[in-house]
């Protein structure tokens, strides 16, 4: 259990890059966009994860309890909200794209433009 | 490059950089041995120092809350891209929604999907309410209320009431309120400046009763503009996508 | 006084704020909405320019909230200004500002989300030079990202600015995954985030395998936003599409943020865990040359005006990395007074290109050739502009050759100016062939032709003649350029290295952010260098700006003269194949790139 | 490979088991996103996937970024994924 969450980490990445760089469609390729991102949770929380530690919320467990880091939880926060953006942002882009091209392969929107 | 030979280039790439990068995760302390000490430090410090029992929420709204000021402003930026980006342009005009109905992929709108999509929107907008308004206490916080009341009124849409959907959030005040919310937060630091304190230190009176919404002090404050900026930005999001599925250029059909 | 800090970056968010929630107020009054963006910027300016006399003694820590790190131990967020630091950030302001005046009533629609995106985009950039936190840096990063794809995209009518804008966003995102991949791994080691503390943990973990793949991966974000060698490919498709005033922020300071980005992160958190100093200078001087030679050579057969000035600051980001690469304070400080020097005329020149482009309605020079002899007042500012990017005294760009010249091995020195002689003279030629209608046009190229024709009008109205918010602006940097150069006579350089050697001080950065000491570094103990203005310096100089001359005449002269020079067509296919356009490709490079030069790092450190 | 093989046994208790499984099927997932190629499939795929690793954040003791995930991993972004390959899909036929 040691590395073992942190090799699924580099699978995420690896498969997710591998979907960008052979898929003919830009929407996929967001979507294998989204994957590379999810890494970085799965990472960021992997790495705060403490044997046996509970949740950090004291709200009805005494102070001094074992708790999980939640810095990297803040983190993770804030990167769901980085991916949410980038996402609308990108995916806005490919409609405009599809309506000017009329096409959503990325080799024939390279070649459509000139 | 043709595709195999991309293929090719991507595959030696891959190899060498997932050894390269698992090299560099082995030298961790291991999965389960967090060696600290920043969470640490955080996890006893927070609830004597903030008052907040969600310590999640009080390193989101105050130990690193400047942050989460970038954070809200990637959203905002994103949500003002996607409006530049998807602007009406020359040529297109809206068409009328109805015969969109059967483009959707759903099944098509049956009385009884409609009523249950319905019935949950009032609730889930509740929910978020109550999610924005307790970031103090309990894993929630203005995101996950933001983002849940948004995703209420993308159902009503679902439910096939876009009308109604444009009328409950008609874009200047969906606009105005995402910039309040973004400008809200922005704003609270500053009244920190303004009474010579640290930016976003908070300034607030805490209360005596840990995890009380009134005892946090900022926290409360800001969770609660979080939660407006979230909400519109995502309204927006989905505003601007649905607007995009009724719009037809001219002489096309 | 301390407040500055945040205020600079907090103001311009919360007038983006402002503006976007009174939207319909402005649709009427857009003069007053084109004027606040203006003061805003320009208030920036001050700001940090106060914030730069401040930290003239020593480095100073603002910490949010209030929250002091105690006993070597941050829990709250910092920023940490220096004068390299202070000093980027107040050249990314100016050149915003100039922008904006620049866009003056430029865009027609939609005005209001533009103005909020360029302010955002500011304050991304000052919060990104500012921090003092790894992770506040990635949201910065990641701020000034979003900002710019939006930007990019301005033009939804065209083709270009969507696909370019696409494969911006993608790069550009895959590389911040990595980056925070990379964030997340070195906070897993030392469980901090604080760049100080992080460093101090490194220096205790020397070459560990968590500190050197930490390295790299957290570098690959920034390699790709500086444009590096084979993470370039996406500049071109996104600078020659952006609207002119936000190329100007692109070329000018976006890129050569990636570049202090890889210095803040080398300086402040690993240069004393991982050592090995020769070796990693070797690779990325090896590496930043052979940017600048590549992005010169596809500079050299550009035609389309912003494409070109695109690869030109491919080139010398290339030639700054290997400055900033010889890990010297004498390699810092000239890719320092190099950055101001670029950033001003490479602004200038774009808002030149821009002013073409909103008079003439193309960017193609062979179409343009004799074209633009009735815009006399731009043509000179473009000259003296693309002179001033050839290093020719007194613009200041001529001020870093000095401290190169004195800190480089001699091949890369030759290299590197021979990049220069290449760049600007692609850019000399463009200028003297559209202003001057000297010599005959470039060669005919199917594609890129095509490519210059997509680029059309950015301005829908007063195209008769050049507005005073157009050229003044573009004039003003150039002016700029050569009053910095002046500057050199009276000792800024000796300033700059004094800033240099504190930026590269580690152990004073940790003492100054963690334990509030205030370190000062009295000049004259340091290496000795060129304190003012060499005469190396001016006539290398000289020496460059001849060349480009030469160089471009001799371009424009070539059938006059029978030069065999012609075209290669094998060539031109290999150079449209490696910068295909297809999102995929650079992606597959992206990734093999970073696996060598992961390897490479691992080879030398361990 | 015995560091192999303690990499993959699990050390102790229910807790770990449960880790280790929601980590295989993530991958799993991960794979499934990739290699579904068809438009609308892959966007419910994808739901199926951000549900997945929202369990997962559970599993880690997370349950902020488990909401968080819920709301925008398996319901927003497929939601506004979908809309997109709407208003695309109308246009390629």
């Amino acid at each position: 259990m040691q590395i073992f969450p942190f090799i699924i980490v580099v699978w995420i990445v690896a498969i997710g890059l591998y979907g960008i760089v052979t898929s003919r469609h830009l929407v996929h390729q967001i979507i294998c966009l989204i994957v590379v991102q999810s890494s970085t949770y799965v990472l960021l929380l992997g790495v705060g994860y403490l044997n046996g530690g509970t949740a950090p919320y004291f709200f009805d467990i005494p102070l001094h309890t074992r708790v999980v880091d939640p810095v990297v939880q803040a983190l993770a926060l804030t990167d769901v909200v980085v991916e949410a953006a980038v996402t609308a942002l990108l995916l806005s882009f490919a409609i405009q794209a599809h309506k000017r091209f009329g096409t959503l392969d990325p080799q024939e929107l390279a070649s459509l433009r000139g | 490059m043709t595709p195999a030979a991309r293929r090719w280039v991507f595959l030696a790439g891959a190899v060498g950089l997932a050894a390269f990068y698992l090299f560099g995760l082995s030298g961790l302390p291991g999965f389960g041995h967090y060696p600290g000490p920043y969470g640490f430090i955080i996890s006893r410090v927070a609830v004597p120092q903030t008052n907040a029992t969600g310590v999640v929420s009080a390193v989101n709204f105050e130990y690193r809350g400047f942050d989460t000021v970038g954070e809200e402003f990637i959203l905002f930026a994103a949500a003002a891209g996607m409006a530049v980006v998807l602007r009406q342009l020359r040529g297109e005009h809206e068409g009328p929604p109805v015969d969109e109905a059967a483009d959707r992929d759903l099944p098509p709108g049956s009385e009884a999907v409609r009523m249950v999509a319905l019935l949950f929107t009032g609730p889930i907008v509740l929910i978020g309410w109550w999610l924005a308004s307790h970031a103090q206490a309990n894993p929630s916080g203005g995101f996950q209320g933001g983002v849940v009341i948004a995703t209420g009124f993308v159902l009503l849409y679902l439910s096939g009431e876009f009308r109604v959907f444009k009328r409950l959030s008609p874009a200047d005040v969906t606009d105005a309120v995402e910039a309040v919310g973004a400008g809200g937060f922005v704003g609270t630091g500053l009244v920190a400046v303004a009474l010579h304190l640290p930016y976003l230190q908070n300034f607030l009176p805490r209360g005596t009763v840990p995890g009380a919404v009134s005892s946090s002090g900022t926290i409360a404050l800001i969770s609660f503009f979080v939660g407006l900026e979230v909400t519109a930005a995502f309204i927006i999001v989905a505003g601007e996508l649905l607007r995009q599925t009724l719009l037809v250029r001219g002489g096309e059909r | 006084m301390d407040q500055l800090f945040a205020l600079a970056v907090t103001v311009p968010l919360a007038v983006a704020a402002g503006i976007c929630a009174v939207r319909p107020f402005f649709d009427r009054r857009r003069w007053l909405l084109d004027l606040a963006a203006i003061v805003t910027a320009a208030s920036v300016v001050v700001m940090l320019a106060f914030i730069m006399v401040r930290v003239r003694g020593g480095d100073q820590v603002y910490w949010f909230a209030g929250f002091r790190p105690s006993h070597g131990v941050a829990i709250g967020i910092d920023f940490e200004a220096g004068s390299l630091s202070a000093g980027l950030a107040t050249v990314g302001a100016v050149l915003v500002t100039a922008a904006m005046t620049f866009s003056w009533r430029y865009f027609e629609r939609v005005a209001t989300y533009y103005h909020a995106l360029m302010l955002i985009f500011l304050a991304g950039m000052t919060g990104f030079c500012l921090t003092g936190d790894i992770f506040d840096l990635f949201v910065w990063f990641e701020l000034m990202g979003v900002a710019a794809y939006a930007l990019t995209a301005y033009r939804p009518e065209e083709r270009g600015p969507l696909q370019g804008a696409l494969n911006f966003a993608m790069s550009n995102s895959i590389g911040a995954y990595f980056s925070l991949s990379g964030i997340a791994l070195i906070y897993g080691g030392s469980g901090a985030l604080n760049m100080a503390q992080i460093g101090a943990w490194a220096s205790r973990h020397p070459s560990s395998r968590l500190v050197v793949v930490a390295f790299l991966l957290i570098l690959a974000g920034l390699l790709v936003k500086a444009a590096i060698l084979p993470f370039h490919f996406w500049l071109a498709d996104a600078h020659a599409v952006a609207p002119t005033p936000v190329c100007v922020l692109f070329s000018g300071v976006m890129v050569e943020l990636g570049l202090y980005g890889i210095a803040r992160v080398y300086w402040s958190m690993f240069s004393g865990g991982l050592g090995h100093q020769q070796g990693l200078s070797r690779l990325l001087l090896a590496v930043g040359v052979a940017t600048g030679v590549v992005g010169a050579l596809f500079c050299f057969r550009e035609r389309h005006l912003k494409r070109l000035l695109a690869f030109s600051t491919i080139s010398h980001s290339g030639i700054l990395l290997a400055g900033i690469g010889l890990l010297t304070p004498l390699g810092l400080t000239g890719a320092a007074v190099y950055i101001i020097g670029h950033a001003l005329v490479k602004g200038a020149l774009f808002l030149c290109a821009g002013i073409v482009l909103h008079r003439l309605g193309t960017v193609d020079e062979v179409r343009l050739h004799g074209q633009g002899r009735p815009l006399r007042v731009t043509g000179l500012v473009f000259i003296v502009a693309s002179l001033g990017l050839a290093g020719m005294p007194p613009a200041a760009t001529f001020l870093a050759e000095g401290w190169f010249d004195e800190a480089a091995p001699g091949w890369a020195l030759a290299i590197a100016l021979a990049c220069a002689v290449v760049t600007s003279g692609a850019v000399l030629r463009a200028g003297l062939g559209v202003f001057y209608g000297l010599g005959d046009p470039p060669f005919e190229d199917p594609r890129q032709a095509q490519e210059a024709a997509e680029e059309t009008g950015e301005t829908e109205t007063g195209r008769h003649r050049t507005p005073l918010t157009m050229i003044v602006p573009a004039a003003m940097l150039a002016g700029a350029a050569i009053a910095v150069g002046c500057l050199g006579f009276t000792g800024l350089g000796t300033a700059v290295q004094a800033a240099a050697v504190r930026f590269q001080d580690q152990r004073a950065y940790i003492a100054t952010v963690l334990h509030g000491a205030r370190v000062s570094h009295p000049v004259a103990l340091y290496p000795p260098g060129p304190a003012d203005v060499s005469p190396v310096a001016v006539a290398t100089g000289l020496a460059l700006a001849a060349g480009s001359v030469a160089f471009a005449l001799l371009t424009l002269y070539r059938r006059r003269l029978r030069l065999p020079i012609r075209r290669w067509p094998r060539a031109t296919a290999i150079a449209e194949g490696f910068q295909s356009g297809v999102i995929n490709d650079y992606v597959a490079w992206l990734v093999l790139g970073l696996a060598c030069l992961g390897g490479l790092i691992a080879l030398i450190v361990r | 490979m015995t560091a192999l093989a303690s990499a993959f046994a699990p050390s102790a208790g229910l807790a770990d088991a449960l880790q280790v499984t929601l980590l295989l099927l993530v991958a799993a997932g991960a794979t499934a996103v990739v290699l579904v190629r068809a438009r609308v499939r892959q966007v419910l795929v994808l739901s199926v996937y951000g549900l997945l690793l929202a369990l997962l954040f559970l599993a880690f003791q997370a349950p902020d970024v488990t909401l968080s995930e819920l709301t925008v991993g398996s319901v927003l972004l497929p939601a506004v994924i979908l809309l997109t390959l709407a208003k695309v899909r109308k246009r390629e036929e």
